[in-house]
């Protein structure tokens, strides 16, 4: 790129930056937007934190087809790398670091737990615990973990899709009883938005895990 | 019976089923051939059911979760919408067919073209049924990636360059996007399309998501001169994978363009209009030449694409509602003959082993049911009757005749005539005999058929004029019964 | 507003620029990718100091973190397999 | 100046230094940088102006955030899995229009 274009490039960015900001800068200083929305409604989400109400309940729907984007890209991934074994090369961390993973794992695994159970009523939830949990599985992958041929094939196919299978499972089975897609029964929303968020959480872990490896995963039933 | 089945809210299981599928498709990769085309029919059964039902109720409004805006989600379907469905259902339907037998079945990797295209198609759906500017920037994601993946399905050094392009092109469209979303919703507080349409006035905020959502839209849907990346994605793409992204994706982007622009920012979008009819000449002149200098058939065929796109910009310098039905029925039919077209070049490709256009080699007699597609298909590209693209054009001049406009009128035409250029460029070359011949593998018929499928449709369009026009009506999402003396 | 808080979310936001630009410029890929997980870091204590405790975990467990994995693997596989080719550091 | 408009500038600010990447670095894992930090600039003018009333803040933008951060990831896994083939077909990790000189 010449000099003359990217000075040209320079001016046109920052009148850019300078339009945004005049439009920012306009918007009224005080305004709360749907806060007062959700605030009435929380009574009827199941879940007492407001993050959790929107994300599971009152926009549910988004996080659905976010699960779906969250898959799409596996399957892009493993549409596009190679097939190899579901491991790291063995020396990727040292003795002193394998010994304090090992150690961190369980911990990582229990904290993944408590966001989830925590989300309901504090900060936390299904899309944290799921990538504490996949952090878990990537320090074990460094210590050198495989995963075994036979957990690689249908079990691991399972675990991927687990989270948003779980979703459109309970959204669809709402409407059994009249009601629309995602309309919890009051009763059971709290009891059903856990469910969709641990099997989110899992799925999510697992899934992260398997981007992060890149490859598709030697599977079992091979000769 | 009938009033039982009117119950059933058909505008969910659109999109779920397509995203059922692509879960058991990768659950069972062995039976992917089977479960995807069983996912592909129930799909358009569910979409046509959704037709029957809009022709029966009007206008459907579907609250997710029974929050309605601004608090939940709602879903929308209108005349335009389910238009949409139907094209890409339609579309849809003979690229599933089609690629039963291209792609070859493969139990290694479950994540093959089943699970990837039947995301793209749930994204599609979603997409068109959306009533919520947030929901639609998680839509578009799902269909700009899955695009992605399904370019790079071919592997070569091309598609795997065109694959990346496309990303990036896309992710920046859907970042702008999504920059004038949180403006918008900061501004007035909903996300919802009908609320923000009767509150977005005249203000700095309207203006700037404005010209990131549009700027967006028109980068996705490869406006000249914004169409630097697509000839190399579409040619470069797997066959069926060319077919959906010319017929059906490109068109997800202009149907959001549509949406924002009648019912977001009806207030705004003053001056705009001729800038984009502009743009449009521009794309049709340069996008034909380009398709004339092409050697290679797909190339070809992409640059079409980038031609034909710039008769749905016309419209919005005409201003009028019959050049809005032009339009939209260009859309339609460009889907339908641009899908047999790239299927038939996808045909030869596969007999021939290359897509030299100069060493064609007598194709017509060796593959004459895909010589017949890729000739009616361009019928409907040049315009001629009894096509769906004569009616389009038809349309669109006498919007332009209508108001004295002969300079539209002129590049319509001649638009026309250099489409007859590169279509006839390749038939002459399929008549005549090659330097030296080529072996030739066979092509399966069912590929050949689903050509043919779609190029009778995009003929047969030109003789159903009157019910899309009906349905576009439902609703009234271009604003044409206002307009209308 | 407490004047340490202001001048402390000021040197956060111009922290913040600095990293992205540094991110951006860096000679060499790795010192990017390093700078773009500190980046996140930093954006996580920004989303606290906004009220946003959800949206701080997320950040700071994906955003930078997992991405942040991501981007180190990646890199380390392209240099490994730009090895056999030519040495060639980026 | 209140701090909500303080950092929604500073989210304009990202998104604009993030597209200035995106043009002007060659390198495809730069360019996933750019857009990532442009992403984050947009998150963080949606977070930041969900507070503009401090004792009443907007959990929907937040909520919209954690998505976003999601589908970010998701999306930077596939480009790097596809940069990985590209240099793995072309040897580079540039789009053909713009490598530089070998």
């Amino acid at each position: 790129m010449n000099k003359a274009s990217s000075i040209l490039l320079l001016a046109l960015l920052a009148s850019l930056a300078v339009v945004l900001g005049y439009a920012v800068l306009s918007l009224p200083g005080q305004a709360d937007g749907l806060a007062d929305t959700v605030a009435a409604q929380m009574d009827s989400s199941g879940v007492s934190h407001p993050v959790t109400a929107v994300l599971l309940n009152f926009r549910g729907y988004d996080t659905l087809l976010e699960m779906a984007v969250l898959l799409l890209a596996l399957f892009g991934v493993w549409s596009l790398a190679p097939q190899a074994h579901a491991g790291m090369s063995a020396t990727s961390a040292g003795p002193v670091l394998t010994a304090l993973f090992r150690l961190l794992t369980p911990v990582m695994i229990l904290v993944a737990g408590y966001l989830l159970w925590v989300g309901a009523h504090a900060p936390g939830g299904a899309f944290q615990a799921g990538s504490v949990l996949a952090a878990a599985g990537v320090l074990m992958l460094l210590c050198g973990k495989r995963l075994g041929g036979r957990l690689a094939g249908w079990p691991l196919r399972v675990g991927l899709v687990l989270g948003t299978a779980m979703f459109v499972a309970v959204a669809a089975a709402v409407m059994l009883g009249g009601a629309h897609l995602l309309q919890y029964p009051i009763e059971w929303a709290s009891g059903l938005i856990l469910l969709i968020e641990a099997a989110a959480t899992l799925s999510i872990g697992i899934t992260l895990i398997a981007l992060f490896l890149g490859v598709r995963p030697i599977t079992g039933q091979q000769p | 019976m009938s009033s039982g089945l009117n119950t059933i809210a058909w505008i969910v299981w659109i999109i779920l089923i397509p995203l059922i599928g692509a879960m058991l498709c990768f659950m069972w990769p062995r039976r992917g051939n089977l479960l995807g085309m069983i996912s592909a029919i129930a799909t358009v059964v569910v979409v046509v059911a959704l037709y029957l039902q809009l022709l029966d109720q009007g206008v459907i409004r579907y609250a997710v979760g029974g929050w309605r805006a601004p608090l939940g989600i709602d879903l929308y379907a209108d005349g335009l919408s389910v238009l949409m469905l139907l094209m890409s259902a339609l579309v849809g339907l003979g690229v599933s067919f089609y690629a039963r037998d291209y792609f070859k079945q493969d139990d290694e990797n479950p994540a093959g073209f089943w699970p990837l295209w039947l995301l793209m198609w749930t994204g599609l759906n979603a997409l068109f049924l959306a009533a919520d500017i947030f929901n639609l920037y998680v839509t578009l994601e799902l269909l700009g990636l899955s695009a992605v993946a399904l370019i790079a399905l071919a592997g070569s050094k091309d598609a795997l360059a065109g694959a990346m392009r496309y990303l990036l092109v896309s992710l920046l469209g859907s970042l702008c996007y999504l920059l004038g979303v949180a403006l918008l919703y900061h501004a007035h507080g909903t996300v919802d399309i009908q609320l923000l349409g009767s509150v977005v006035t005249v203000h700095p905020v309207s203006y700037a998501a404005l010209g990131l959502m549009i700027a967006a839209m028109v980068l996705k849907s490869a406006l000249f001169p914004l169409h630097f990346w697509l000839p190399l994605a579409h040619a470069s793409a797997p066959t069926p994978v060319s077919a959906l992204l010319s017929a059906v994706v490109v068109k997800a982007s202009f149907y959001l363009l549509l949406r924002l622009w009648f019912d977001v920012f009806p207030a705004v979008t003053l001056g705009l209009g001729l800038l984009f009819g502009v743009l449009g000449a521009a794309a049709i002149l340069w996008g034909s030449v380009q398709a004339l200098r092409q050697t290679r058939l797909k190339l070809l065929v992409a640059y079409s694409t980038v031609a034909q796109l710039g008769y749905l910009f016309i419209p919005f310098a005409l201003l009028s509602p019959i050049a809005w039905q032009g339009g939209v029925y260009f859309m339609l039919s460009h889907a339908l003959a641009k899908a047999a077209m790239f299927m038939a070049a996808g045909n030869i490709l596969k007999f021939g082993g290359h897509d030299r256009i100069a060493d064609l080699d007598r194709v017509a007699q060796r593959l004459p049911i895909t010589m017949t597609a890729f000739c009616l298909a361009g019928v409907s590209l040049m315009g001629l009757p009894p096509s769906g693209g004569f009616i389009a054009k038809w349309l669109l001049l006498e919007a332009a005749l209508t108001f004295e406009q002969w300079l539209w009128a002129a590049v319509i035409i001649v638009g026309g005539l250099l489409a007859a250029g590169y279509v006839f460029k390749v038939v002459g070359y399929a008549f005549t005999q090659a330097d030296h011949s080529h072996d030739a593998r066979p092509v399966a018929l069912t590929m050949e058929w689903a050509a043919l499928g779609l190029a009778v449709g995009a003929i047969t369009l030109g003789l159903i004029a009157p019910y899309p026009m009906a349905l576009l009506a439902i609703g009234d999402p271009l604003a044409i019964r206002e307009v209308s003396p | 507003m407490d004047v340490w808080l202001f001048v402390f979310d000021l040197v956060l936001i111009l922290t913040l620029l600095w990293l992205a630009w540094r991110t951006l410029v860096a000679s060499d890929l790795f010192k990017s990718i390093v700078l773009f997980i500190a980046f996140g870091l930093l954006l996580a204590l920004a989303w606290v100091r906004l009220d946003a405790p959800d949206v701080a975990l997320a950040e700071a467990a994906i955003g930078a973190g997992l991405t942040g994995a991501l981007l180190l693997t990646t890199l380390a596989k392209l240099k490994s397999q730009s090895k056999p080719q030519k040495s060639d550091h980026e | 100046m209140s701090l909500s408009m303080l950092y929604a500038l500073a989210g304009v600010g990202l998104f604009v230094l993030g597209l200035h990447g995106l043009i002007v670095q060659t390198h495809l894992l730069r360019k996933i940088l750019a857009l990532n930090i442009m992403g984050s600039g947009v998150f963080m003018l949606m977070v930041a102006l969900a507070r503009r009333a401090p004792e009443n803040p907007d959990p929907v933008p937040h909520a919209m955030v954690i998505t976003g951060i999601v589908v970010a990831v998701s999306a930077t896994a596939l480009a790097l899995a596809l940069i990985l083939r590209l240099q793995a077909m072309t040897g580079r990790a540039e789009l053909p229009e713009q490598q530089t000189r070998p």
